[in-house]
């Protein structure tokens, strides 16, 4: 079980080697990440299988819990740790230079860390590691657009994470200590006053930044516009995620309060609305996609807003969901950069990439078999079923962003597969981009056939992620009050 | 100590408004660099010699050689005001 | 108007921020975690320094971190700034006193940082400290003979070395005791040089890791084009 | 095997042929035939119509998330099934020989013209088998997307009227997820029986909700009418066989998930009991006169259309609004009526539709104006069309006379004048508009490019000729379908229309078709005789004729065709400022008002300040 | 008048330094003055979470013969503050290394001016008139 630091030790082991590696002899360098990637996902598997329905905790250095960084290994932890090696994987940039292979291993680990980590400190030097290894890749293509994009995007989330260093600072007065079990233990007392909730508060905003939250997701448009295709999907699918993710963990384990889950809520829906209007209006797709993964993050925020599993469940449906499709959305909007008018026809001459577009459009607007809808269906159900207005008006507010959503999609999709005007000048997809979009649309059809073993499973997570009793005793033995 | 804290955090703020408020971009990069120093003052107060020693290598020494080194390459080295790039010269960086 | 609201924003955050403080302790915090460690700390790791254990041992995950964004931003600025021609017209020389206190600074840097480094676990300071050192240690001659350039292969070599050699006491500890980055090796006495185990071969590990990266980032920074007329 | 598990895999089969040989005119016999095999197997379940049976199940059943999926069919779905699949054979048969070759030849996409009306198929069978409301909303958005594939598939100027579709199908179908999520977090189950359990329960608030959310989501597919404007342009814009489809039955799809939610799971008493404040109306009065609405003015809408395709879409929406007033009437006369005119109706307007499209094949418009006069070349098509709108306007010895006296008869009997005028009047319109239809069309002079026009192939006549036997066959013996509608009514709760062969026996004045199609002909075999008899005709050629003292000659246009009805349309003109298009405008522009505003905040330059500002409002809200 | 207690000081100080950092990120005109304010925010939060572990008459956490046995200083949050600080080191540096490029690329740090050459070179690149044209509204009206 300890073997689990592995998965963050050896792609940091690979990121530090690789430039050198490369330098050697580059074919060595270009599959030594992705081989130390494929182990860690191979290590991490059998870690799961082993672990079944217990959970597990390390203490690292083999100190105790409470004095040293733990790792929490549950069912959740180790799905967003597994997911991490295999969505770098399919996004690999294999054009790239050492650096970024360097960067992009860099990432892989902060974000394994973030999913595994059960210490407050710890996870925010994750997520620094996540962010800093984001900027260099944003930037690195040399466009002066997404050097300008990073530079906007690092002070914004710099801001956010001095902020989010603020909450901490603020726990740690309060209570003395980082262990999320153990703050889980003192939070009803220490964290009860106003100060718990501005701590929530503060953190929510820093670590938003990369959730794409809602006042602090003005860098999402500009990013993925100019960040490369690969990236921009590893972004908005993954990294999103695990901000998620560290924000949920939070909520659940520490700061278990109505008024954190109602401004989570809030901060939502506004985020949906923003973001499905932006689109509405874009004018290319690469930002139609970033508007459009702003309100689905949104869509996320609201979901696991609602309390206990329900809230869990939803969530985590909704977050998987994207996780598959805004990738491949992607990475097939890739070669159909250009101005929306200018792809008129498009799907005409790549059948393939146009049939994939609209599986995964169909999937983001909810159409029923698809997985898509039954994750839009669960938070729809638990909102409806929480009492007073505020839950219902994101419902609807939901609702009616997904009539928007969907009517910006298909005006997409109708000029894809409309007639088109004159062969426009467009390199066909890669082999790469198409199989590895293929592979997603696999993997989102076999969702739909094995829908059943699957919410099993979901519900199995999402009970065990809520069970604090449990989250405690693993990592806390013997709990000091 | 009393005293000792307040004017080190009399000096600390008002550093840190002259790094927001400083005509030209050199003095607010000095200046920043006082706040880092100002800081580590008040950290050996508060009995963090590590931190203390920290902030002064890599929050007043390191930083403050980077900030500068990128001033020159931007071609703001200089005490004019802070938008009109000047002609870079001098070679006594930090 | 902008600055105005922005003014009474920040204003509000820092009346408010303010007003929640009034509640926090001071002078006596709860130090849960904080006593444990000071009681356990000198027997557990051996080393005089308690943020030394603290950093190096029971958080040293963060550090291995804290390690890998300083690599991260290094690479990152590598990327941004690479990729590019070198300056065409480099600085003139830095004149007689810049390159002869170079010259002089330069084995008295050294030397300062290595001890920065080395005692780590006994005084203040250590790997980060001693790194920075080491950089303006090697950074300080480029000032002077901008026309030299710092070997790029040998700072990958010793960056990667030095942070893979960090990673790989962590992994000799989780083979040979089953966690990751355990102190190994005797602890030594309270207070000597060579004590505390495996802490300052990871002191090492990171100063030398910072000291090249920095000094790497510097010499990037420095051979940066001004702007293309 | 059930009987209805073999009629999903053939519908399935269908699809698979279609989506492999569909490109094919010459597959289009075999599709025809499979569609044809469709009906066959439904047969095999006739027992649902004659009332033997109430249920057959479909084999397989899923459980997701705690919810039971399952199928089956009872009288109602057999019902609402035989309609779709007659209408989906008459135009498959239609499409299968020189109407798919010419389609084909002009850069019609004939493969996914096929594959659509498949899918369409497939996913209404599916939709009406539905045995709980989570498949029923499966259904319903896979009939929404088939409808929007088959609507689009003509392309050009179709794809926009599609799109529009879509909005629209999409925000009923939200507003229908949005009360099926509510439903299922108040009673944790979509059966319908905990469905109709809820319902008992409900405040009168919550139970509007539910209703007008439920009616919203179902009468945009009928286009009920706030929501009319798309479905016009939409059916008419689709390929002739597949507007002749989708006018037929699709909407009706519509009726079926009133039929099924408001008045089987809700009840119509349900509806009695939500009273509108400050009137005397309750929820059902409503649903009853947006109906009467729908019926008046999409009516007069289509009056106004100079595309023939148009005025018969736009005739589609005013009859779903009889069909609506008789449901809502809820008696076994009303119900009966309503439930025979969605029968009556589809029989007619697939007739009108194909046979438009048979004109539009041969000359090539549809335009009213450019045509007249064709009755002397296609003397056949002719005849179908007339039979078709006796029927659309509701005249005997059609069918449509019949489902529209009964909804008359019970308008008066149950004392509800005003309804009955607003139904008249809307007949009125019908009548009016489809006289204009055949006058443009086969009647006057013909033109001059027309000269060498064809009848219509024998591939394109066999089906609407049997579309018209029908049509006259059930006007003269209504109580064929009327015996199928009884177990509708049973299992909808409704009560049982007591009927006979020939119509229905009421206490006070009743109904028999053979006996008022038998004076009819009579009638008509005495003008017959006393016209042979007198032997006093004589054949004139059209352009013998002269006018203010010339003689016509054929560059002369003396055909009436612009500017039908100036009178009338200087009379209600007015009417037509199109409140309801400015109002979908005006929700078009606030959402890219909304949309350039939120794009200019994720312009700021200084995102940070929102940063802060929120930070400063969530603190303060913490404190 | 008494003057505040000291804690007040030392609080207000660092939740200062934040709120001048904040306000300096957002008033801030210039790019690298941006950089400048945030490093005063970072100070600040991190003078904050030293005081988190203040001691009133506690020892800085080093043993020495002089040191055993008093109470000592929280030794943790120093250790999280060293790391925040070399954090904070390499943010700016990439930051200051980004910023070079950008002002190498477009000429200027001012925070408008950047923001508007980097949404024209984007649009630019996607094919895009440099203004907003008007899309057409997706329904029509009919006709």
């Amino acid at each position: 079980m300890n073997a689990v630091v592995l998965a963050v030790a050896l792609p940091l082991l690979g990121a530090f080697l690789t430039p050198s590696l490369a330098r050697l002899s580059l074919p060595l360098g270009r599959l030594f990440g992705p081989g130390l990637l494929a182990f860690c996902l191979w290590l991490l598997w059998g870690i799961a299988r082993a672990l079944g329905d217990a959970t597990a905790g390390v203490a690292l250095g083999g100190f105790a819990p409470p004095l040293g960084i733990a790792f929490h290994l549950d069912r959740l932890a180790l799905l967003f740790a597994l997911a991490v090696p295999a969505m770098v994987l399919a996004l690999w940039p294999w054009g790239g230079r050492p650096r970024e292979w360097s960067l992009t291993l860099v990432l892989a680990a902060a974000a394994t860390g973030l999913a595994l980590s059960g210490d407050l400190f710890n996870l925010y030097v994750f997520y620094e590691l996540l962010a800093v290894a984001s900027y260099g890749l944003i930037a690195a293509n040399q466009r002066p657009a997404a050097q300008a994009a990073a530079l906007r995007y690092l002070l914004l989330s710099a801001a956010g994470s001095a902020l989010a260093l603020l909450g901490i600072a603020l726990v740690y007065t309060q209570t003395g200590t980082l262990n999320l079990a153990q703050l889980a233990l003192l939070a009803p007392v220490s964290l009860d006053g106003p100060l718990g909730l501005a701590a929530f508060a503060l953190l929510l905003l820093g670590i938003g930044v990369k959730a794409e939250a809602f006042p602090v997701n003005t860098w999402v448009p500009e990013v993925y516009a100019t960040a490369p295709s690969r990236l921009a999907g590893l972004l908005a699918g993954l990294v999103s995620k695990l901000a998620v993710l560290v924000i949920v963990r939070l909520l659940l384990v520490v700061f278990q309060r109505p008024e954190a889950t109602q401004l989570m809520l809030v901060l939502g829906v506004l985020g949906i609305a923003w973001g499905e209007l932006a689109a509405w209006r874009a004018r290319d797709l690469s930002r139609q996609l970033a508007w459009s993964s702003v309100g689905q993050l949104g869509i996320v925020f609201v979901a696991f807003s609602l309390p206990g599993e329900t809230g869990v469940l939803a969530g985590l449906a909704v977050a998987l969901h994207h996780l598959l499709v805004k990738p491949a959305l992607f990475l097939l909007a890739r070669h159909w950069n250009g101005a929306l008018e200018g792809l008129r026809g498009a799907a005409r001459r790549a059948p393939l990439a146009g049939a994939l577009f609209a599986l995964f459009a169909l999937s983001l607007v909810g159409v029923p078999p698809l997985p898509g809808f039954w994750a839009k269906f669960v938070t729809l159900s638990g909102l409806f079923a929480q009492p007073g207005p505020l839950c219902s008006l994101a419902a609807v507010v939901i609702l009616t962003a997904t009539l928007v959503e969907a009517a910006y999609l298909f005006r997409t999709l109708t000029l894809l597969f409309g007639p088109g005007g004159e062969e426009p000048r467009m390199a066909p997809h890669g082999a790469l981009d198409l199989g590895t979009a293929t592979a997603f649309a696999g993997l989102l059809l076999a969702g739909v056939i094995w829908l059943q073993p699957l919410t099993g499973d979901l519900h199995g997570i999402a009970r065990q992620a809520v069970d604090m009793d449990t989250y405690v005793d693993t990592d806390l033995p013997t709990p000091r009050p | 100590m009393y005293w000792m804290v307040l004017l080190v955090l009399f000096v600390t703020i008002t550093a840190a408004l002259a790094v927001l408020l400083a005509p030209n971009l050199l003095a607010a990069v000095a200046a920043s660099s006082v706040v880092s120093l100002a800081l580590s003052v008040l950290f050996v107060i508060l009995r963090a010699p590590d931190v203390a020693l920290t902030e002064a290598a890599v929050g007043a020494g390191l930083s403050g050689v980077i900030l500068a080194l990128a001033l020159r390459r931007l071609g703001l080295w200089g005490l004019g005001d802070d938008n009109r790039p000047a002609p870079a010269e001098g070679s006594g960086d930090a | 108007m902008r600055n105005l609201t922005t003014l009474l924003f920040a204003a509000g955050l820092g009346f408010l921020l303010l007003v929640l403080a009034a509640g926090l302790p001071y002078g006596h915090p709860p130090m849960l975690v904080g006593q444990g460690i000071l009681q356990q700390a000198p027997a557990t790791t051996g080393a005089a320094n308690i943020v030394t254990s603290v950093v190096l041992a029971y958080r040293g995950l963060d550090t291995l971190g804290e390690l890998s964004i300083l690599f991260a931003a290094a690479a990152g600025a590598g990327l941004v700034l690479g990729g590019h021609r070198r300056r065409r017209r480099p600085d003139p020389d830095g004149g007689f006193i810049l390159i002869a206190g170079a010259d002089l600074m330069f084995p008295l840097l050294l030397v300062v940082g290595l001890y920065v480094i080395l005692h780590g676990h006994l005084t203040p300071g250590g790997g980060f400290q001693g790194g920075v050192i080491l950089a303006a240690a090697f950074f300080l001659p480029l000032l002077g003979r901008p026309r030299e350039a710092l070997d790029h292969t040998a700072i990958s070599w010793i960056e990667g070395l030095a942070g893979a050699a960090f990673i790989a006491i962590g992994l000799w500890a989780l083979f040979a005791r089953g966690d990751f980055l355990a102190p190994m090796l005797g602890k030594g006495v309270l207070g000597q040089l060579f004590s505390a185990g495996t802490l300052p071969l990871l002191y090492a590990a990171v100063g030398l890791k910072v000291g090249a990266e920095l000094s790497g980032l510097l010499a990037d920074l420095a051979a940066t084009e001004a702007r293309d007329p | 095997m059930t009987p209805l598990d073999t009629l999903f895999i053939l519908s399935a089969c269908t699809l698979a042929v279609a989506w492999a040989f569909g490109r094919r005119p010459a597959a289009g016999g075999l599709i025809a035939v499979l569609y044809g095999g469709q009906i066959l197997a439904l047969a095999k379940m006739s027992g649902l119509a004659s009332g033997a049976l109430t249920m057959i199940a479909a084999s397989p059943s899923f459980e997701v998330l705690g919810q039971a999926l399952s199928w089956r069919f009872d009288g109602p779905a057999w019902f609402f099934a035989l309609i779709t699949l007659g209408a989906a054979f008459a135009s498959a048969w239609f499409m299968a020989g020189e109407w798919g070759e010419g389609y084909r030849r002009k850069g019609g996409r004939l493969g996914l013209l096929q594959v659509a009306l498949a899918l369409n198929v497939s996913s209404m069978l599916l939709l009406l088998a539905s045995g709980d409301l989570l498949s029923l909303f499966i259904g319903w958005e896979l009939m929404s997307w088939a409808s929007f594939l088959l609507m689009l598939s003509a392309g050009g100027v179709a794809v926009r009227w599609a799109f529009k579709y879509l909005i629209y199908a999409l925000g009923g179908a939200m507003a229908l997820l949005g009360a099926l999520a509510w439903i299922h977090a108040q009673a944790g189950s979509l059966q319908y029986a905990a469905v109709a359990g809820l319902f008992a329960t409900l405040s009168p608030g919550q139970a509007w909700t539910l209703v007008l959310a439920f009616a919203a989501g179902f009468g945009i597919k009928m286009a009920l009418l706030p929501f009319h404007l798309w479905q016009g342009p939409a059916y008419a814009e689709t390929p002739g066989p597949g507007s002749a489809f989708l006018g037929a039955i699709s909407s009706r799809m519509g009726l079926f998930g009133i039929l099924v939610v408001l008045v089987h799971l809700a009840g119509l008493d349900l509806l009695d009991r939500l009273l509108i404040p400050f009137t005397h109306l309750d929820a059902r009065d409503l649903l009853g006169w947006v109906g009467a609405f729908t019926l008046i003015v999409p009516t007069f809408i289509a009056v106004r259309q100079h595309d023939a395709r148009h005025l018969l879409a736009w005739h589609g929406i005013g009859q779903g609004g009889y069909m609506l007033i008789g449901v809502m009437q809820g008696d076994a006369l009303g119900s009966a009526g309503g439930l025979l005119h969605v029968f009556n109706y589809a029989t007619y307007q697939a007739a009108l539709f194909l046979v438009v499209t048979a004109v539009v094949h041969r000359t090539g418009t549809a335009d009213l104006n450019k045509l007249g006069g064709l009755v002397t070349r296609m003397p056949l098509s002719f005849l179908v069309m007339l039979v078709g709108i006796i029927g659309l306007a509701g005249l005997p010895p059609m069918n449509g006379f019949v489902s529209k006296w009964l909804i008359y008869r019970d308008l008066i009997s149950s004392g509800r004048p005003l309804m009955f005028v607003a139904t008249v009047i809307g007949t009125l319109g019908t009548i009016i508009s489809v006289y204009k239809l055949i006058h443009n069309t086969f009647l006057g002079q013909l033109r001059m490019e027309h000269e060498d026009i064809r009848e219509a192939p024998w591939s394109m006549l066999a089906p609407m000729l049997g579309l018209i036997v029908i049509v006259f066959l059930t006007g003269l013996m209504p109580g064929l379908v009327l015996d199928w509608i009884a177990p509708v009514q049973a299992a909808l709760g409704l009560p049982v229309l007591d009927h006979s062969l020939g119509g229905v026996d009421l206490p006070n004045g009743g109904l028999d078709m053979l006996w008022v199609v038998g004076l009819l002909f009579a009638g008509f075999g005495v003008g017959a005789l006393l016209f042979l008899a007198g032997n006093r005709h004589r054949y004139v050629h059209p352009l013998d004729n002269y006018a203010g003292g010339h003689f016509l000659t054929t560059e002369v246009r003396y055909h009436y065709s612009d500017d039908f009805y100036p009178g009338l349309m200087h009379l209600i003109g007015g009417w037509y400022r199109g409140s309801i298009q400015w109002l979908e405008r005006a929700l078009v522009s606030a959402l890219d008002f909304l949309a350039q505003w939120s794009q200019a905040w994720f312009r700021s330059a200084q995102p940070a300040l929102w940063l802060l500002g929120v930070t400063v409002f969530a603190l303060w809200w913490v404190v | 008048m008494t003057p505040p207690p000291i804690e007040f000081l030392l609080y207000g100080g660092a939740l200062a330094l934040v709120a001048l950092g904040l306000a300096g990120l957002v008033m801030a005109r210039h790019l690298f003055r941006s950089i400048l304010a945030l490093g005063i925010l970072e100070a600040g939060a991190n003078l904050l979470l030293v005081l988190a572990g203040y001691r009133a008459g506690g020892v800085a956490p080093i043993l020495t013969p002089g040191t055993l046995g008093q109470p000592m200083v929280d030794p943790v949050p120093q250790a999280l503050v060293l790391t925040a600080i070399v954090i904070g080191v390499g943010v700016q540096a990439l930051a200051l290394a980004l910023a070079l490029r950008v002002h190498q690329a477009y000429g200027t740090l001012d925070v408008a001016e950047v923001r508007g050459r980097m949404e024209a070179d984007t649009d630019a690149a996607a094919g895009l008139e440099p203004e907003t044209s008007r899309d057409l509204p997706a329904v029509e009206r009919p006709s």
